[in-house]
Protein backbone atom coordinates (compact mmCIF):
# COMPACT_ATOMS: atom_id res chain seq x y z
CA UNK A 1 0.00 0.00 0.00
CA UNK A 2 1.38 3.21 -0.62
CA UNK A 3 2.46 5.32 1.94
CA UNK A 4 -0.13 8.62 1.49
CA UNK A 5 -3.05 9.74 3.50
CA UNK A 6 -5.69 9.08 0.96
CA UNK A 7 -7.71 6.19 2.29
CA UNK A 8 -10.21 4.06 -0.32
CA UNK A 9 -12.87 6.06 0.22
CA UNK A 10 -16.29 5.43 -0.01
CA UNK A 11 -18.38 7.66 -1.68
CA UNK A 12 -22.11 8.32 -2.85
CA UNK A 13 -22.44 8.94 -6.33
CA UNK A 14 -25.86 10.64 -8.09
CA UNK A 15 -27.16 10.41 -11.38
CA UNK A 16 -30.15 12.85 -12.66
CA UNK A 17 -32.19 12.92 -15.96
CA UNK A 18 -31.00 11.11 -18.86
CA UNK A 19 -27.78 10.51 -16.90
CA UNK A 20 -29.65 8.40 -14.84
CA UNK A 21 -31.67 6.68 -17.26
CA UNK A 22 -28.40 5.57 -19.45
CA UNK A 23 -26.57 4.36 -16.29
CA UNK A 24 -30.23 2.93 -15.24
CA UNK A 25 -29.92 3.51 -11.98
CA UNK A 26 -30.48 6.90 -9.68
CA UNK A 27 -27.59 6.45 -6.91
CA UNK A 28 -25.20 3.71 -6.17
CA UNK A 29 -21.98 3.71 -3.43
CA UNK A 30 -18.31 3.20 -4.89
CA UNK A 31 -15.78 2.47 -3.18
CA UNK A 32 -12.86 5.28 -5.24
CA UNK A 33 -9.20 3.67 -6.22
CA UNK A 34 -6.96 6.34 -4.32
CA UNK A 35 -5.40 7.90 -8.19
CA UNK A 36 -8.57 9.22 -8.20
CA UNK A 37 -7.79 12.83 -7.62
CA UNK A 38 -10.30 15.12 -9.87
CA UNK A 39 -13.90 14.73 -11.21
CA UNK A 40 -12.57 14.36 -14.74
CA UNK A 41 -10.07 11.40 -12.67
CA UNK A 42 -14.08 9.59 -11.33
CA UNK A 43 -15.62 10.06 -15.23
CA UNK A 44 -12.80 8.46 -16.65
CA UNK A 45 -13.07 5.76 -14.30
CA UNK A 46 -16.78 5.33 -14.57
CA UNK A 47 -16.76 5.38 -18.15
CA UNK A 48 -14.42 1.57 -17.86
CA UNK A 49 -17.19 0.12 -15.25
CA UNK A 50 -19.67 -0.75 -18.39
CA UNK A 51 -21.40 0.61 -21.88
CA UNK A 52 -24.31 2.13 -19.71
CA UNK A 53 -21.23 4.62 -18.07
CA UNK A 54 -19.75 4.84 -21.48
CA UNK A 55 -23.00 5.91 -23.15
CA UNK A 56 -24.00 8.53 -20.09
CA UNK A 57 -20.38 10.16 -19.84
CA UNK A 58 -20.15 9.69 -23.70
CA UNK A 59 -19.91 13.95 -24.35
CA UNK A 60 -18.08 15.33 -21.02
CA UNK A 61 -19.08 18.79 -21.91
CA UNK A 62 -22.24 18.77 -21.21
CA UNK A 63 -21.85 17.08 -17.91
CA UNK A 64 -22.70 18.86 -14.95
CA UNK A 65 -21.12 17.96 -11.75
CA UNK A 66 -21.88 19.29 -8.04
CA UNK A 67 -19.92 17.97 -4.98
CA UNK A 68 -21.45 17.92 -1.81
CA UNK A 69 -24.83 19.71 -3.15
CA UNK A 70 -22.02 22.32 -4.95
CA UNK A 71 -21.79 23.29 -8.59
CA UNK A 72 -18.33 22.03 -9.26
CA UNK A 73 -15.99 22.16 -12.42
CA UNK A 74 -14.80 18.43 -13.70
CA UNK A 75 -11.38 19.84 -12.99
CA UNK A 76 -12.26 20.14 -9.35
CA UNK A 77 -10.28 17.89 -6.90
CA UNK A 78 -12.73 15.60 -5.12
CA UNK A 79 -11.00 15.80 -1.54
CA UNK A 80 -13.09 14.46 1.23
CA UNK A 81 -16.49 14.80 -0.42
CA UNK A 82 -19.34 12.67 0.43
CA UNK A 83 -21.60 13.05 -2.26
CA UNK A 84 -21.07 13.69 -6.60
CA UNK A 85 -23.87 14.62 -8.61
CA UNK A 86 -23.57 14.09 -12.21
CA UNK A 87 -26.60 15.92 -14.22
CA UNK A 88 -26.94 18.10 -17.98
CA UNK A 89 -27.48 21.17 -18.11
CA UNK A 90 -30.59 22.24 -15.74
CA UNK A 91 -33.75 23.32 -17.12
CA UNK A 92 -36.52 24.22 -14.01
CA UNK A 93 -38.12 27.42 -14.20
CA UNK B 1 -37.03 36.56 5.22
CA UNK B 2 -36.26 34.18 2.74
CA UNK B 3 -38.66 31.14 2.38
CA UNK B 4 -38.09 27.88 -0.14
CA UNK B 5 -39.87 25.36 -1.20
CA UNK B 6 -39.85 22.33 -3.32
CA UNK B 7 -43.63 20.19 -3.79
CA UNK B 8 -46.12 18.41 -6.16
CA UNK B 9 -48.84 20.54 -4.94
CA UNK B 10 -49.82 23.62 -6.70
CA UNK B 11 -49.54 26.57 -4.89
CA UNK B 12 -52.15 29.27 -3.64
CA UNK B 13 -50.81 32.64 -5.19
CA UNK B 14 -52.64 34.95 -3.06
CA UNK B 15 -51.59 33.21 0.10
CA UNK B 16 -48.41 32.78 -0.73
CA UNK B 17 -47.85 36.70 -1.30
CA UNK B 18 -49.92 37.40 1.78
CA UNK B 19 -47.19 35.35 3.55
CA UNK B 20 -44.62 37.11 1.99
CA UNK B 21 -46.22 40.50 2.64
CA UNK B 22 -47.76 40.76 6.04
CA UNK B 23 -46.72 42.07 9.28
CA UNK B 24 -44.07 44.75 6.94
CA UNK B 25 -45.64 47.75 6.55
CA UNK B 26 -42.22 48.72 4.73
CA UNK B 27 -43.09 46.78 1.68
CA UNK B 28 -44.73 48.95 -1.29
CA UNK B 29 -43.95 46.65 -4.12
CA UNK B 30 -44.68 43.26 -4.42
CA UNK B 31 -43.03 41.58 -7.84
CA UNK B 32 -44.39 37.92 -8.71
CA UNK B 33 -43.37 35.50 -11.34
CA UNK B 34 -45.64 32.37 -12.20
CA UNK B 35 -44.05 29.73 -15.00
CA UNK B 36 -46.53 27.49 -16.67
CA UNK B 37 -46.71 24.26 -18.90
CA UNK B 38 -47.41 25.33 -22.24
CA UNK B 39 -49.61 23.30 -24.31
CA UNK B 40 -46.95 22.76 -27.21
CA UNK B 41 -43.89 21.59 -27.73
CA UNK B 42 -41.70 22.90 -31.19
CA UNK B 43 -45.95 22.74 -32.40
CA UNK B 44 -46.36 19.42 -30.97
CA UNK B 45 -49.24 18.80 -28.61
CA UNK B 46 -47.76 18.08 -24.91
CA UNK B 47 -49.25 15.74 -22.78
CA UNK B 48 -47.18 15.88 -19.89
CA UNK B 49 -43.86 17.21 -18.49
CA UNK B 50 -42.34 15.83 -15.08
CA UNK B 51 -39.92 17.79 -13.01
CA UNK B 52 -37.16 15.66 -11.88
CA UNK B 53 -34.69 17.82 -8.90
CA UNK B 54 -32.16 16.67 -7.06
CA UNK B 55 -33.49 16.97 -2.98
CA UNK B 56 -30.97 18.67 -0.77
CA UNK B 57 -29.07 20.21 -3.39
CA UNK B 58 -31.94 21.95 -4.88
CA UNK B 59 -32.93 24.01 -1.51
CA UNK B 60 -29.62 24.58 -0.84
CA UNK B 61 -29.04 26.48 -4.10
CA UNK B 62 -32.44 28.34 -4.09
CA UNK B 63 -31.93 29.37 -0.85
CA UNK B 64 -28.10 30.73 -1.93
CA UNK B 65 -29.61 32.85 -5.05
CA UNK B 66 -32.58 33.73 -2.63
CA UNK B 67 -29.70 35.57 -0.34
CA UNK B 68 -27.99 36.82 -3.12
CA UNK B 69 -31.33 38.66 -4.81
CA UNK B 70 -31.96 39.74 -1.18
CA UNK B 71 -28.67 41.28 -0.53
CA UNK B 72 -27.81 42.59 -3.86
CA UNK B 73 -31.30 44.40 -4.37
CA UNK B 74 -32.39 45.00 -0.85
CA UNK B 75 -35.30 42.91 -0.75
CA UNK B 76 -37.89 42.77 2.29
CA UNK B 77 -38.62 39.17 1.09
CA UNK B 78 -38.06 36.38 -1.32
CA UNK B 79 -40.27 33.49 -1.38
CA UNK B 80 -39.71 30.86 -4.16
CA UNK B 81 -42.17 27.31 -4.60
CA UNK B 82 -41.14 24.87 -6.80
CA UNK B 83 -43.02 22.28 -8.22
CA UNK B 84 -42.06 18.46 -9.03
CA UNK B 85 -43.08 15.29 -10.04
CA UNK B 86 -45.95 15.10 -13.13
CA UNK B 87 -47.54 18.18 -14.50
CA UNK B 88 -49.94 18.78 -17.33
CA UNK B 89 -50.55 21.59 -20.02
CA UNK B 90 -51.42 25.16 -17.94
CA UNK B 91 -50.07 23.72 -14.81
CA UNK B 92 -47.99 26.36 -12.44
CA UNK B 93 -44.33 24.98 -12.31
CA UNK B 94 -42.69 27.46 -10.13
CA UNK B 95 -43.63 30.96 -8.14
CA UNK B 96 -41.11 33.56 -7.23
CA UNK B 97 -42.04 36.44 -5.04
CA UNK B 98 -39.68 39.74 -4.46
CA UNK B 99 -40.94 42.36 -1.98
CA UNK B 100 -39.13 45.73 -1.64
CA UNK B 101 -40.10 49.35 -0.76
CA UNK B 102 -39.98 50.53 -4.20
CA UNK B 103 -40.77 48.81 -7.72
CA UNK B 104 -37.58 48.94 -9.18
CA UNK B 105 -36.24 46.53 -6.83
CA UNK B 106 -38.75 43.95 -6.48
CA UNK B 107 -38.62 44.04 -10.12
CA UNK B 108 -35.16 43.48 -10.12
CA UNK B 109 -34.69 41.21 -7.76
CA UNK B 110 -38.13 39.10 -9.33
CA UNK B 111 -35.91 38.75 -12.58
CA UNK B 112 -32.38 37.98 -11.04
CA UNK B 113 -34.05 34.88 -9.10
CA UNK B 114 -35.97 33.84 -11.97
CA UNK B 115 -32.40 33.86 -14.20
CA UNK B 116 -30.26 32.25 -11.54
CA UNK B 117 -33.11 29.55 -11.26
CA UNK B 118 -33.05 28.81 -14.58
CA UNK B 119 -29.45 28.69 -14.89
CA UNK B 120 -28.46 27.10 -11.66
CA UNK B 121 -31.29 25.63 -9.65
CA UNK B 122 -30.71 21.55 -10.37
CA UNK B 123 -34.53 20.77 -11.40
CA UNK B 124 -34.75 18.80 -15.16
CA UNK B 125 -37.64 18.73 -17.33
CA UNK B 126 -38.83 16.03 -19.50
CA UNK B 127 -41.77 16.24 -21.77
CA UNK B 128 -43.88 14.19 -23.27
CA UNK B 129 -45.66 15.28 -26.40
CA UNK B 130 -49.30 13.66 -27.37
CA UNK B 131 -47.72 11.32 -30.25
CA UNK B 132 -46.11 9.43 -27.09
CA UNK B 133 -42.44 10.40 -27.56
CA UNK B 134 -40.22 11.48 -23.91
CA UNK B 135 -37.83 14.02 -24.34
CA UNK B 136 -35.60 15.68 -21.69
CA UNK B 137 -35.70 19.57 -22.51
CA UNK B 138 -32.15 21.14 -23.87
CA UNK B 139 -30.88 24.25 -21.95
CA UNK B 140 -31.70 27.32 -23.46
CA UNK B 141 -28.47 29.53 -24.79
CA UNK B 142 -30.80 32.43 -24.30
CA UNK B 143 -31.28 31.48 -20.53
CA UNK B 144 -27.19 31.47 -19.92
CA UNK B 145 -27.70 35.02 -21.69
CA UNK B 146 -29.74 36.67 -19.67
CA UNK B 147 -27.91 35.52 -16.35
CA UNK B 148 -24.76 36.71 -17.35
CA UNK B 149 -26.48 40.29 -17.70
CA UNK B 150 -26.33 40.65 -13.82
CA UNK B 151 -22.60 40.44 -13.88
CA UNK B 152 -22.05 43.21 -16.60
CA UNK B 153 -21.87 47.08 -14.90
CA UNK B 154 -24.95 48.72 -13.89
CA UNK B 155 -26.56 49.98 -16.43
CA UNK B 156 -28.86 52.34 -13.63
CA UNK C 1 -57.01 40.53 -24.32
CA UNK C 2 -56.95 43.35 -22.71
CA UNK C 3 -58.73 44.40 -19.39
CA UNK C 4 -58.71 47.70 -17.16
CA UNK C 5 -60.80 47.77 -14.04
CA UNK C 6 -61.25 51.07 -11.53
CA UNK C 7 -62.45 49.85 -8.06
CA UNK C 8 -62.67 50.75 -4.11
CA UNK C 9 -62.50 47.17 -3.70
CA UNK C 10 -59.25 45.10 -2.68
CA UNK C 11 -58.85 42.67 -5.82
CA UNK C 12 -57.69 38.99 -5.76
CA UNK C 13 -54.81 38.33 -7.07
CA UNK C 14 -55.02 34.39 -7.40
CA UNK C 15 -58.25 34.64 -9.38
CA UNK C 16 -57.18 37.68 -11.70
CA UNK C 17 -54.51 35.65 -12.58
CA UNK C 18 -56.45 32.46 -12.82
CA UNK C 19 -59.22 34.97 -15.23
CA UNK C 20 -55.72 36.27 -17.13
CA UNK C 21 -54.25 33.15 -18.10
CA UNK C 22 -57.64 30.66 -18.09
CA UNK C 23 -58.14 29.04 -21.95
CA UNK C 24 -54.84 29.86 -23.34
CA UNK C 25 -52.06 27.60 -22.97
CA UNK C 26 -49.97 29.43 -24.70
CA UNK C 27 -48.68 30.98 -21.92
CA UNK C 28 -45.22 29.99 -20.38
CA UNK C 29 -44.83 33.33 -17.95
CA UNK C 30 -46.86 34.73 -15.71
CA UNK C 31 -45.64 38.51 -14.35
CA UNK C 32 -47.15 40.10 -11.70
CA UNK C 33 -46.88 43.75 -9.71
CA UNK C 34 -48.45 44.68 -6.96
CA UNK C 35 -48.26 48.27 -5.09
CA UNK C 36 -49.04 48.65 -1.36
CA UNK C 37 -49.78 51.92 0.97
CA UNK C 38 -46.24 51.32 3.11
CA UNK C 39 -46.64 52.57 6.72
CA UNK C 40 -44.42 55.42 7.12
CA UNK C 41 -44.20 58.72 4.83
CA UNK C 42 -40.30 60.13 4.95
CA UNK C 43 -40.48 58.48 8.68
CA UNK C 44 -43.92 59.64 9.70
CA UNK C 45 -45.99 57.38 10.26
CA UNK C 46 -49.03 57.08 8.01
CA UNK C 47 -52.45 57.24 9.39
CA UNK C 48 -54.11 56.88 5.56
CA UNK C 49 -54.00 57.37 1.90
CA UNK C 50 -56.56 58.42 -0.63
CA UNK C 51 -56.22 57.85 -4.18
CA UNK C 52 -57.95 60.28 -6.77
CA UNK C 53 -58.63 59.90 -10.34
CA UNK C 54 -60.04 61.71 -13.29
CA UNK C 55 -62.78 59.11 -14.09
CA UNK C 56 -63.46 58.82 -17.97
CA UNK C 57 -60.09 59.55 -18.36
CA UNK C 58 -58.38 56.92 -16.22
CA UNK C 59 -60.11 54.01 -18.08
CA UNK C 60 -59.03 55.36 -21.76
CA UNK C 61 -55.03 56.22 -20.79
CA UNK C 62 -54.78 52.70 -18.80
CA UNK C 63 -56.12 51.02 -22.17
CA UNK C 64 -54.10 52.88 -24.63
CA UNK C 65 -50.93 52.11 -21.94
CA UNK C 66 -51.90 48.08 -21.97
CA UNK C 67 -52.53 48.38 -25.99
CA UNK C 68 -49.03 49.83 -26.10
CA UNK C 69 -47.14 47.02 -23.60
CA UNK C 70 -49.56 44.37 -25.43
CA UNK C 71 -48.38 45.40 -29.10
CA UNK C 72 -44.74 45.89 -28.31
CA UNK C 73 -44.06 42.84 -26.23
CA UNK C 74 -46.60 40.46 -28.23
CA UNK C 75 -48.19 40.00 -25.07
CA UNK C 76 -50.54 37.06 -24.36
CA UNK C 77 -52.85 39.21 -21.98
CA UNK C 78 -52.48 42.12 -20.01
CA UNK C 79 -54.61 43.11 -16.87
CA UNK C 80 -54.84 46.34 -14.37
CA UNK C 81 -56.65 46.58 -11.51
CA UNK C 82 -56.29 50.16 -9.84
CA UNK C 83 -57.87 50.91 -6.42
CA UNK C 84 -59.40 54.14 -5.57
CA UNK C 85 -61.00 56.01 -2.34
CA UNK C 86 -59.46 56.01 0.97
CA UNK C 87 -56.35 53.08 1.93
CA UNK C 88 -54.76 52.13 5.01
CA UNK C 89 -51.15 51.12 5.29
CA UNK C 90 -50.73 46.93 4.25
CA UNK C 91 -53.38 47.85 1.56
CA UNK C 92 -52.99 46.79 -2.27
CA UNK C 93 -53.50 49.91 -4.13
CA UNK C 94 -52.23 48.66 -7.91
CA UNK C 95 -52.60 45.07 -9.78
CA UNK C 96 -50.43 44.64 -12.99
CA UNK C 97 -50.52 41.33 -15.12
CA UNK C 98 -48.67 40.66 -18.28
CA UNK C 99 -48.53 37.39 -19.87
CA UNK C 100 -46.57 36.07 -22.43
CA UNK C 101 -45.46 32.52 -24.18
CA UNK C 102 -41.65 33.61 -22.75
CA UNK C 103 -40.64 35.37 -19.07
CA UNK C 104 -38.48 38.11 -20.69
CA UNK C 105 -41.19 39.89 -22.52
CA UNK C 106 -43.75 39.08 -19.35
CA UNK C 107 -41.20 41.23 -16.88
CA UNK C 108 -40.23 43.20 -19.41
CA UNK C 109 -44.23 43.82 -20.35
CA UNK C 110 -45.20 44.44 -16.46
CA UNK C 111 -42.38 46.86 -16.02
CA UNK C 112 -43.44 49.18 -18.66
CA UNK C 113 -47.05 49.07 -17.73
CA UNK C 114 -45.89 50.42 -14.02
CA UNK C 115 -43.61 52.84 -15.73
CA UNK C 116 -46.70 54.28 -17.91
CA UNK C 117 -49.24 53.54 -15.29
CA UNK C 118 -47.05 55.60 -12.93
CA UNK C 119 -46.31 58.74 -15.43
CA UNK C 120 -49.38 58.93 -17.34
CA UNK C 121 -52.16 57.36 -15.90
CA UNK C 122 -54.64 60.26 -13.97
CA UNK C 123 -54.25 59.04 -10.28
CA UNK C 124 -53.19 61.35 -7.18
CA UNK C 125 -52.53 60.40 -3.27
CA UNK C 126 -53.14 62.28 -0.93
CA UNK C 127 -51.42 61.00 2.57
CA UNK C 128 -52.38 61.86 6.12
CA UNK C 129 -49.89 60.99 8.28
CA UNK C 130 -50.86 60.07 12.26
CA UNK C 131 -49.94 64.17 13.25
CA UNK C 132 -53.04 64.83 11.09
CA UNK C 133 -51.20 66.20 8.38
CA UNK C 134 -52.84 66.00 5.06
CA UNK C 135 -50.65 66.55 1.63
CA UNK C 136 -50.42 65.62 -1.87
CA UNK C 137 -47.71 63.52 -2.93
CA UNK C 138 -45.73 64.91 -5.28
CA UNK C 139 -44.54 63.28 -9.11
CA UNK C 140 -41.10 61.99 -8.58
CA UNK C 141 -38.35 62.24 -10.89
CA UNK C 142 -37.35 58.81 -10.72
CA UNK C 143 -40.98 57.58 -12.31
CA UNK C 144 -39.66 59.94 -15.18
CA UNK C 145 -36.15 58.91 -16.24
CA UNK C 146 -38.07 54.54 -15.36
CA UNK C 147 -40.63 55.79 -18.37
CA UNK C 148 -37.89 57.34 -20.32
CA UNK C 149 -35.56 54.33 -20.72
CA UNK C 150 -38.35 52.56 -22.60
CA UNK C 151 -37.77 54.95 -25.81
CA UNK C 152 -33.68 54.46 -25.40
CA UNK C 153 -32.68 52.23 -28.23
CA UNK C 154 -33.04 48.56 -26.90
CA UNK C 155 -30.02 46.68 -25.25
CA UNK C 156 -31.12 43.82 -26.15
CA UNK D 1 -70.56 89.98 -33.41
CA UNK D 2 -67.04 89.36 -35.30
CA UNK D 3 -67.01 87.47 -38.59
CA UNK D 4 -65.80 84.25 -37.39
CA UNK D 5 -66.72 80.43 -37.57
CA UNK D 6 -65.90 80.04 -33.84
CA UNK D 7 -68.80 80.49 -31.49
CA UNK D 8 -68.82 81.33 -27.71
CA UNK D 9 -68.15 77.53 -26.55
CA UNK D 10 -69.97 76.04 -23.38
CA UNK D 11 -66.99 73.26 -22.32
CA UNK D 12 -66.62 71.18 -19.12
CA UNK D 13 -63.86 72.08 -17.45
CA UNK D 14 -62.52 69.55 -14.67
CA UNK D 15 -59.91 69.79 -11.37
CA UNK D 16 -58.29 67.29 -9.49
CA UNK D 17 -56.31 67.05 -6.33
CA UNK D 18 -54.82 70.01 -4.78
CA UNK D 19 -56.22 72.31 -7.69
CA UNK D 20 -60.02 71.30 -7.51
CA UNK D 21 -59.12 72.30 -3.50
CA UNK D 22 -57.90 75.42 -4.34
CA UNK D 23 -60.71 76.37 -6.73
CA UNK D 24 -63.25 74.69 -4.08
CA UNK D 25 -64.80 72.73 -7.39
CA UNK D 26 -63.94 69.35 -8.80
CA UNK D 27 -66.05 70.71 -12.30
CA UNK D 28 -67.85 73.22 -13.76
CA UNK D 29 -69.38 74.62 -17.62
CA UNK D 30 -68.36 77.94 -18.57
CA UNK D 31 -68.66 79.46 -22.07
CA UNK D 32 -65.50 80.92 -23.14
CA UNK D 33 -64.77 83.93 -24.83
CA UNK D 34 -63.91 83.63 -28.47
CA UNK D 35 -60.88 84.86 -28.43
CA UNK D 36 -59.61 82.14 -26.55
CA UNK D 37 -57.16 79.53 -28.61
CA UNK D 38 -54.77 77.62 -26.77
CA UNK D 39 -54.80 76.40 -22.96
CA UNK D 40 -52.08 78.81 -22.38
CA UNK D 41 -55.36 81.31 -23.38
CA UNK D 42 -58.10 79.53 -21.25
CA UNK D 43 -55.16 79.65 -17.87
CA UNK D 44 -55.03 82.73 -18.34
CA UNK D 45 -58.35 84.02 -18.55
CA UNK D 46 -59.40 81.38 -15.35
CA UNK D 47 -56.71 83.17 -13.73
CA UNK D 48 -59.07 86.57 -14.06
CA UNK D 49 -61.19 85.33 -12.37
CA UNK D 50 -60.87 84.97 -9.00
CA UNK D 51 -58.60 84.53 -6.19
CA UNK D 52 -58.97 80.95 -5.85
CA UNK D 53 -58.00 80.71 -9.50
CA UNK D 54 -55.35 82.89 -9.33
CA UNK D 55 -54.01 80.37 -6.40
CA UNK D 56 -54.32 77.33 -8.51
CA UNK D 57 -52.72 78.27 -11.63
CA UNK D 58 -50.17 80.37 -9.93
CA UNK D 59 -47.25 77.98 -11.33
CA UNK D 60 -48.69 76.61 -14.47
CA UNK D 61 -45.44 74.80 -14.97
CA UNK D 62 -46.54 71.96 -12.63
CA UNK D 63 -50.04 72.18 -14.44
CA UNK D 64 -50.82 69.41 -16.56
CA UNK D 65 -54.12 69.61 -18.93
CA UNK D 66 -56.09 66.53 -20.80
CA UNK D 67 -58.35 67.77 -23.91
CA UNK D 68 -61.40 65.01 -24.11
CA UNK D 69 -60.01 62.81 -21.74
CA UNK D 70 -56.21 62.52 -23.57
CA UNK D 71 -52.89 63.92 -22.40
CA UNK D 72 -52.09 67.66 -24.05
CA UNK D 73 -49.71 70.70 -23.86
CA UNK D 74 -50.45 74.31 -22.56
CA UNK D 75 -49.86 75.67 -25.87
CA UNK D 76 -52.07 73.03 -27.68
CA UNK D 77 -55.48 74.28 -29.54
CA UNK D 78 -58.53 73.79 -27.74
CA UNK D 79 -60.78 73.89 -30.63
CA UNK D 80 -63.98 72.35 -30.12
CA UNK D 81 -62.82 70.06 -27.35
CA UNK D 82 -65.71 69.40 -25.01
CA UNK D 83 -63.91 68.88 -21.50
CA UNK D 84 -60.47 70.33 -20.14
CA UNK D 85 -59.12 68.34 -17.33
CA UNK D 86 -56.37 70.41 -14.52
CA UNK D 87 -54.30 68.42 -12.88
CA UNK D 88 -50.68 68.22 -11.02
CA UNK D 89 -48.38 65.76 -12.37
CA UNK D 90 -49.84 62.27 -11.03
CA UNK D 91 -48.88 59.99 -8.75
CA UNK D 92 -50.93 56.94 -8.57
CA UNK D 93 -49.58 53.34 -8.98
Amino acid sequence: MPATTSQNRQMTLRYFAWIRERIGRSEEVLTLPTQIVTVDDLIAWLRTRGPEYELAFAKPDVIRIAIDHIHAQSSSQIGTAREIGFFPPVTGG
Amino acid sequence: MISVTIQTADFDTSAEIDSATKDNLGIGAVATFIGKVRGEVDGRPLQSMTLEHYPGMTETELTTIAKAAYERFQLSTVRIVHRVGELTPGNNIVLVIATAPHRQDAFDGCAFLMDYLKTRAPFWKKEVTKDGKGQWVDARQSDDVARDRWDEPQQR
